[in-house]
């Protein structure tokens, strides 16, 4: 399995702070969870990072086994 | 010389770590610190700050390298709190000790702008029994934007 | 609201006035702080600060007044040495509390500045056993003019 | 009597932190001095302080029974 993990109001949307997905292509994944929540993690001001590395590329993101794929809403600040 | 650079689950003591870090840089003519603490008073119950392990702490630590870098310190102090607090609680201390007042000041406003506007915190504070995500202020990229 | 301004004859214990001022304005989000002690390991055996009794203080007090004037501060400490003190003592403390950061680091900052410049303070040093007076710093008078 | 008041390295050229002197034109009380002392008294950058104001004009100062007049060097800073 893979994990998504969603930070900041994205967990309320969530309904948690992180779900576990089947492998596979992060399209496809998305595909599979409520369409408000996917529309929200695919905002322009979301910043992925993919096992802790941040991501500039969003594009062809496929999820391996064991992945951890975190989805970073702006930031409120300390 | 390392900054002392910390993501606490837990209360901690302003007054007694800034008394240590004061102790342990003798040589330094000055201390400038700040401390943020959750205002009293607006209604706030709780406040609660969630971090992204793989990237608060790191991203903090290299703030402490890049604050070191562009002033001459003596030492470098960044404590910040996650998790839920209440009203008085303290959420912030950062500390520059300095053989000259200037740098420490600069050192300590170049790190809260940046640990304000530009650290991996997400933050919510729960009144009248609701939370309610904080989303960024325009006022943090203000205060960014300054350092170039 | 007064500024706290006290000229002290006596060692005083900077993180107990912290403290104590931190916990007096629970409404301020932000309190910035500057420590200054006599340095270590540069020669200096003690240092000597003399002021002049009927302008020193009420220096330091016009002093707080114009910084209250000026920024929005809760609350507002300038805690100043006199007499002999040796390295490692606390000479002054200012600390500013204020809702917003950029006014508690302004308002230091500046009463620093002025303290160092243009308070009435001669201080002289001992080292190798001999006491010198000290000179007026261009610097201090450098930071001075960039409050215009 | 009336009272001279040396701060800083003044007081190391008067011997001390005060003198006694009787009342008079300041010229004249100044002209009892040493010469070395009188004449950093007089210095550009020395201010003056008659019973704790600060004297902007420094001629015709006459010293009254009672008064305290301080000479004030640059301060050098907390």
């Amino acid at each position: 399995m893979a994990k998504l993990v969603f930070l900041g109001r994205l967990e309320d949307l969530a309904g948690g702070p992180e779900r576990e997905v089947a492998p596979g292509p992060l399209e496809a994944v998305l595909a599979t969870l409520p369409v408000e929540l996917a529309v929200a993690l695919l905002g322009d001001r979301v910043r992925i990072a993919r096992n802790g590395e941040l991501i500039t590329e969003r594009g062809g993101i496929v999820l391996a086994e064991g992945d951890e794929i975190a989805f970073l809403p702006p930031v409120s600040g300390g | 010389m390392a900054a002392d650079v910390r993501l606490l689950a837990d209360p901690f003591d302003p007054a007694a770590k800034l008394a240590a870090f004061t102790a342990a840089h003798p040589a330094a003519g000055g201390v400038v610190s700040f401390l943020g603490q959750v205002r009293s008073g607006e209604g706030v119950e709780a406040l609660e700050l969630r971090h992204y392990p793989p990237l608060t702490l790191p991203g903090m630590t290299a703030l402490g390298q890049a604050v070191l870098a562009r002033w001459a310190l003596d030492g470098l102090l960044i404590l910040h709190r996650h998790g839920q607090m209440t009203p008085g609680d303290p959420i912030v201390l950062v500390a520059a000790a300095a053989r000259h007042r200037r740098d420490a000041f600069a050192a300590a406003d170049f790190a809260m702008d940046h640990l304000k506007s530009d650290s991996w915190f997400w933050k919510r504070e729960r009144r009248g029994g609701e939370w309610r995500w904080i989303e960024p202020r325009d006022q943090d990229h203000a205060d960014l934007a300054r350092w170039g």
